[in-house]
């Protein structure tokens, strides 16, 4: 342990016998608000505050607030949403709410009938996004999102939270061409691999026809 | 009978160093017009002459609580009230309505009387105070020949009312902010006194306008510039810092501690009347202080008589409450037993001191010889004072160690 | 370690004739200086404090239940929520807490980058204490609009880097949740050099202050066998002279390899907390000096991390890092499942506030009001 | 005459309600308003300084150190004052009827009381110069009084300080 007088410039003098005028610091204080008085008058950087409506804090690009649900071209069939409901679960305030979309004989369509949240409830953590395995949810920068109505205002559906890939790729061009970049690659490769499992079926069922050919010629 | 014209013509009427007195000698003039008798014209006039410093210092009022708000934004580097019209102009008339439109409460435990009666009992004597200033050569709203008596003795009501507040609200904030506030105005108003006594035996008079007069002539005969007189108006500052209820004294209202003090009970106009009680006292120890140490309204040197006096009276109000407004920005509160030692360890006995130095000053001519015979009166004392506390500084400073594993 | 027998005082018990002559005082939970919803049962003699008893829990939100109903992952976000000051700190204690529990690797830059994270939040928290008690004192704001500016500065940093000011749920099990972007350290060590000077600014503001010096000295000191039996840490205790910081005395993350001092005061009351938290908040600028400088490239999560369907082995863990306010401890069980078994936080605000009776007797009212912010409590963290 | 017909009944209604008053509290503020109709007769009478400094003194101070002392001591139960009151009454006439009766004597056969003539008023220097020369030896005790006063109050200020010094040392 090694024994250090106080380092601060400005403290109280570390030798008892030196002389200070009684009062010093209180004219020191004086000093400092005196000159973040006059300073506000020129300097920008001085001022704690902006005038909110008129100027803006500059906002960061990667500031997240409310998420939003990615489409491609079309609002309803486009939504890349599966409605697969593991954002549903992971959300920490549980503030998402799914309704799978099925056809008359009850056959899942894979794609949200209703898709709720609430931003009263919505803490903005972003783990939606995070956890999403099909790039559907995104977090939004939208924050002026206040309103009066207290009950629907607040509850955003589909309607609302449906934003357009073009969106979010003026939103965060970085992630979004990436993720349009993968899902591209990943949509060859399916698409491939469709082709192929197509191919594959036809060989399959021509090599059963086949089989089934041999065997009546056998019976 | 005058003819109308007679009176616009009038030379003194239109100058601008009579302009306070206009509306009192326009009335006065025009009753007299249409042949009113005598006591009817004086006693109108006087209403009038009251009416017009009511006036200017509820407009003071109203302006100060804007400039307030700005300087201390500015300290706090911030902008400040700016919605309400030009440069904010308006948030004064917004506040008042604000006020004005709030709910009246009253406690269920309050005196309902006295709960009504203290705001106004706050409000009168600082109005009252305000009148017997000298604001200008020509404008003394009431000359009385006790001026300075009447002001303490007017001012000692502010306690009582304050005393009422606190009481009167029945709740338990209050009544310790009345406590504090009651302990803190006796301890105070000692110092105050005293140290206005200086000026008192080196004038010869109880007179405001007479102190004001015997300043002139640059500011270098302003009491302030004498060797007792500028201890004993920094000792009037500080006093009036805690008779105005001002940070760093601003322990009855403290509001981190004791919520408002014994305004905690009360809201929409009764809250406002407390502010304006507060904000009016203050215009009026700040008057004072002006008339006895800083020249009234005389001007700083003797070449400058063509600006109108009154004007120079405002200008060093409006100096001395920035002072208070920068003092409010800077400094925190100190307790109330450090509050209470600091006025009877160290204000009375300096206080005290200040009237010696200023029989002294007077009986040796104010020449050199004062000077060589008050200064070290002032100077040893002090400097005693200086080295006690600088002991207690010194205790009070301290090492840090720096534990490396 | 110094150990003694608990020398807690108790105040007298309040009956006879004496008793009606003092006057009973509700401070809080509406009330100007009580930092959130705070209430204290003062009974007072005249102004002294003859006893004082806190009460808590109006901000309660069931913290570490709603963690045990849902995943390790999901309880980040309310993490953030304890200490509200200081987001990343908590956020970092409950990563560390998981990773010891699943024993999960932290890359290099991670550890870097947490470092740097966590030693911004003690300048966060440390500058706007400095606000807060200035504010206790009565001074009219003017230190806080300072602190909160330069305060603001770094949440710029933070919202840049995390997306959001305040409620960052940055730290991931394994590491961060996003790199840097571009530029970010550039910035980050322009902050580091400006915040010298503002510091020097703030010093003379306050330090030298002789109303501070006399609301502060001597008032809220206990003794250190009192304050160690207590359970305080953090700058409460090290300004009584204990030499208690986790970064040095239960190294983690990489704490080892920064140069670093533990500022230690003498009497450990007011103003010597006041100090400390300005000497520690130049050690940090040090830290991140070094830290900026060293900053190595690589991954910043551990990839082999699964973000879905995270299920740690059965076990227990507790982490615990030096918070800006104290020891901050997470203490997890696991069966195995998704969700743990068992959590719970040790919070510095709610243990350190456990002493406020035992250094408020017998001083005036005025001076509980210092002493609660010399502590340094946040009620999101005291409820929980 | 005729400020003092509007003050007079005033005064002795405000005195009476001093006494009257249960709660100790009115009453003070009472004695308060009492003491300063006083000032304003005394005013009113042309004594503008005596006025003055009896708003000052006993409005501003006495009245004020009164009320403060009630304000820190436990107020009495109020109903209990209530009964006592014709007690009270009876033994407060038994002892100002001596003093009524001594100022009806003076007032009505005081053969040697005339009704002083006008004088001009006295000024401040003039009285300020009698204080410290005719009456200088009273000034001079009652200064000498005060002062000691003061240094016991003083004295009294101080002493709860050291307890505290000694528990801070522990």
């Amino acid at each position: 342990m090694e024994a250090q007088p106080n380092t601060p410039a400005t403290s109280p003098p570390d030798k008892p016998a030196r002389w200070v005028m009684p009062g010093l610091g209180l004219f020191q204080g004086l000093a400092v608000t005196g000159k973040n008085m006059v300073q506000s008058f020129y300097k920008k950087e001085r001022m704690t505050t902006v005038q909110y409506p008129e100027e803006r804090a500059p906002i960061s690009p990667n500031f997240r607030n409310f998420p939003f649900l990615v489409y491609d071209n079309d609002p309803k069939a486009g939504l890349r949403c599966t409605a697969c409901s593991i954002c549903e679960k992971e959300c920490p305030p549980q503030c998402i709410y799914i309704v799978l979309e099925r056809d008359e004989n009850g056959k899942s369509l894979k794609r949200p009938k209703v898709f709720d949240i609430d931003l009263s409830v919505c803490m903005n953590c972003g783990i939606c996004a995070e956890v999403c395995p099909f790039d559907s949810i995104y977090m939004d920068g939208e924050y002026e999102l206040s309103t009066d109505d207290r009950f629907g205002g607040l509850l955003f559906g589909l309607d609302r939270l449906s934003k357009s890939a073009e969106y979010h790729m003026k939103l965060r061009p970085e992630q979004a061409s990436e993720v349009m970049a993968r899902r591209k690659a990943d949509e060859e490769k399916k698409a491939a691999a469709a082709a192929a499992k197509i191919a594959k079926a036809k060989a399959d069922a021509e090599a059963k026809k086949a089989a089934a050919e041999e065997k009546g010629g056998e019976q | 009978m005058l003819p109308l014209a007679a009176v616009i013509s009038e030379p003194s009427l239109f100058s601008l160093e009579h302009l306070p007195r206009l509306p009192q000698r326009l009335v006065e003039l025009l009753l007299g017009n249409f042949g009113a008798p005598e006591w009817l014209v004086s006693i109108a006039g006087f209403l009038v002459a009251a009416g017009t410093v009511v006036g200017v210092f509820l407009g003071g009022f109203a302006l100060l609580s804007l400039i307030e708000r700005k300087t201390l934004a500015r300290i706090q580097n911030r902008i400040g009230p700016n919605r309400a019209g030009w440069f904010g102009i308006l948030q004064p008339v917004a506040d008042g309505i604000k006020m004005l439109t709030k709910e009246d409460i009253v406690p269920d435990k309050a005196e309902k009387f006295l709960h009504l009666l203290a705001p106004i009992l706050i409000v009168v004597p600082a109005i009252l105070a305000l009148g017997v200033i000298p604001y200008g050569r020509e404008w003394t709203p009431v000359s009385l020949e006790l001026g300075l008596l009447f002001f303490f003795a007017v001012g000692s009501l502010t306690e009582l009312s304050v005393f009422i507040a606190g009481w009167a609200s029945g709740s338990k904030f209050p009544m310790l902010g009345a406590m504090r506030a009651i302990s803190q105005m006796i301890s105070y108003e000692l110092p105050l006194i005293i140290t206005a006594l200086g000026v008192v035996m080196v004038s010869g008079t109880l007179s405001l306008p007479h102190i004001v007069e015997q300043q002139n002539g640059g500011f270098w005969h302003w009491n302030f510039f004498t060797p007792w007189g500028f201890f004993a108006g920094i000792l009037f500052f500080i006093c009036s810092i805690a008779e105005a209820n001002r940070c760093p004294f601003d322990l009855p209202e403290g509001e981190s501690e004791i919520v408002a003090g014994h305004m905690t009970e009360y809201s929409g106009f009764k809250y406002a009347l407390f502010f304006m009680g507060e904000y009016l006292g203050l215009f009026a120890i700040s008057a004072l202080g002006i008339t006895l140490f800083l020249g009234g309204w005389q001007a700083p040197l003797p070449g400058l008589g063509f600006v109108p006096t009154w004007i120079w009276f405002f200008g060093k109000l409006a100096f001395v409450i920035f002072l208070f407004l920068w003092i409010r920005g800077t400094y925190p509160r100190v307790r109330i037993d450090q509050l209470m030692r600091f006025a009877w360890l160290c204000m009375i006995p300096m206080a005290l001191l200040t009237l010696p130095a200023a029989g002294v000053w007077h009986f040796t001519g104010r020449g050199l010889l004062s000077w060589v015979l008050v200064v070290p009166l002032l100077l040893v004392p002090w400097v005693i004072v200086g080295v006690i506390f600088n002991k207690r500084l010194a205790a009070a400073t301290r090492t840090y160690t720096f534990a490396d594993g | 370690m110094v150990s003694a027998p608990s020398t807690y005082s108790s105040a007298p018990i309040l009956e006879g004739s004496d008793a009606d002559q003092l006057l009973r005082v509700s401070l809080g939970p509406q009330h100007p200086s009580t930092h959130g919803v705070f209430r204290m049962n003062v009974v007072l003699d005249g102004e002294t404090v003859v006893s004082l008893k806190p009460v808590f829990g109006y901000l309660h939100r069931n913290h570490e239940k709603i963690a045990e109903g849902v995943t390790y992952l999901s309880s980040m976000p309310y993490t953030d929520r304890l200490d509200y000051i200081c987001p990343l700190s908590n956020n970092w204690a409950y990563a560390s807490a998981v990773e010891k529990l699943a024993g999960i690797e932290v890359p290099e830059r991670a550890e870097y980058m947490r470092v740097i994270l966590a030693e911004l939040t003690r300048l966060i928290n440390h500058t706007a204490f400095m606000g807060f008690i200035l504010g206790d004192m009565g001074a009219w704001g003017s230190a806080l609009m300072y602190a909160f500016r330069e305060r603001e500065l770094i949440l710029d940093l933070f919202e840049d880097l995390t997306g959001a000011r305040m409620m960052a749920n940055f730290m991931r099990f394994g590491g961060c949740r996003n790199d840097l972007p571009a530029g970010w350290a550039e910035k980050c060590s322009v902050l580091v050099d400006d915040y010298g000077p503002f510091l020097d600014e703030m010093e003379k503001f306050l330090v030298g202050n002789e109303i501070l010096l006399a609301r502060c000295q001597d008032v809220g000191q206990l003794p250190k066998e009192t304050l160690i039996n207590g359970g305080i840490t953090g700058p409460m205790l090290r300004a009584a002279g204990v030499n208690y910081d986790i970064r040095k005395a239960d190294p983690y993350g990489i704490y080892e390899r920064f140069s670093f001092r533990i500022p230690l005061g003498d009497k450990g009351d007011c103003y010597d907390r006041i100090m400390i938290r300005f000497l520690e908040m130049r050690e940090s600028l040090k830290i991140l000096r070094q830290a900026l400088d060293q900053l190595p490239d690589g991954d910043y999560v551990n990839p082999k991390i699964k973000i879905r369907n995270f299920k740690p082995p059965v076990g227990e863990a507790y982490a615990r890092i030096e918070g800006p306010k104290g020891e901050l401890g997470f203490h997890l069980i696991s069966d195995g499942t998704v969700n743990p078994y068992r959590y719970r936080v040790r919070p510095p605000s709610f243990i350190n506030l456990t002493l406020l009776e035992d250094m408020c007797l017998g001083l005036d009212l005025a001076d509980v009001v210092i002493i609660l912010g010399s502590i340094d409590i946040v009620l999101g963290e005291v409820d929980r | 005459m005729i400020p003092l017909l509007i003050l007079a009944p005033l005064i002795l209604l405000a005195a009476f309600g001093a006494v009257w008053m249960a709660r100790p509290v009115h009453a003070a503020l009472m004695l308060a308003l009492t003491l300063a109709l006083v000032a304003v007769l005394y005013l009113a009478l042309g004594a503008d300084f005596i006025g003055l400094v009896q708003f000052a003194v006993y409005v501003g101070a006495v009245a004020v150190l009164i009320v403060f002392s009630l304000l820190i001591t436990r107020p009495g139960d109020e109903a209990e004052e209530i009964e006592r009151r014709p007690r009270s009454l009876v033994t407060g006439l038994f002892c100002t009827l001596p003093v009524l009766a001594v100022l009806a004597y003076t007032a009505v056969f005081g053969s040697n009381i005339k009704l002083i003539p006008w004088q001009p008023k006295l000024s401040i220097a003039e009285l300020g110069e009698m204080l410290f020369t005719s009456h200088a030896p009273a000034v001079l005790a009652l200064a000498v009084l005060l002062t000691a006063v003061m240094i016991g109050a003083a004295l009294f200020a101080r002493e709860p300080d050291k307890p505290q010094d000694d528990s801070s040392e522990k």
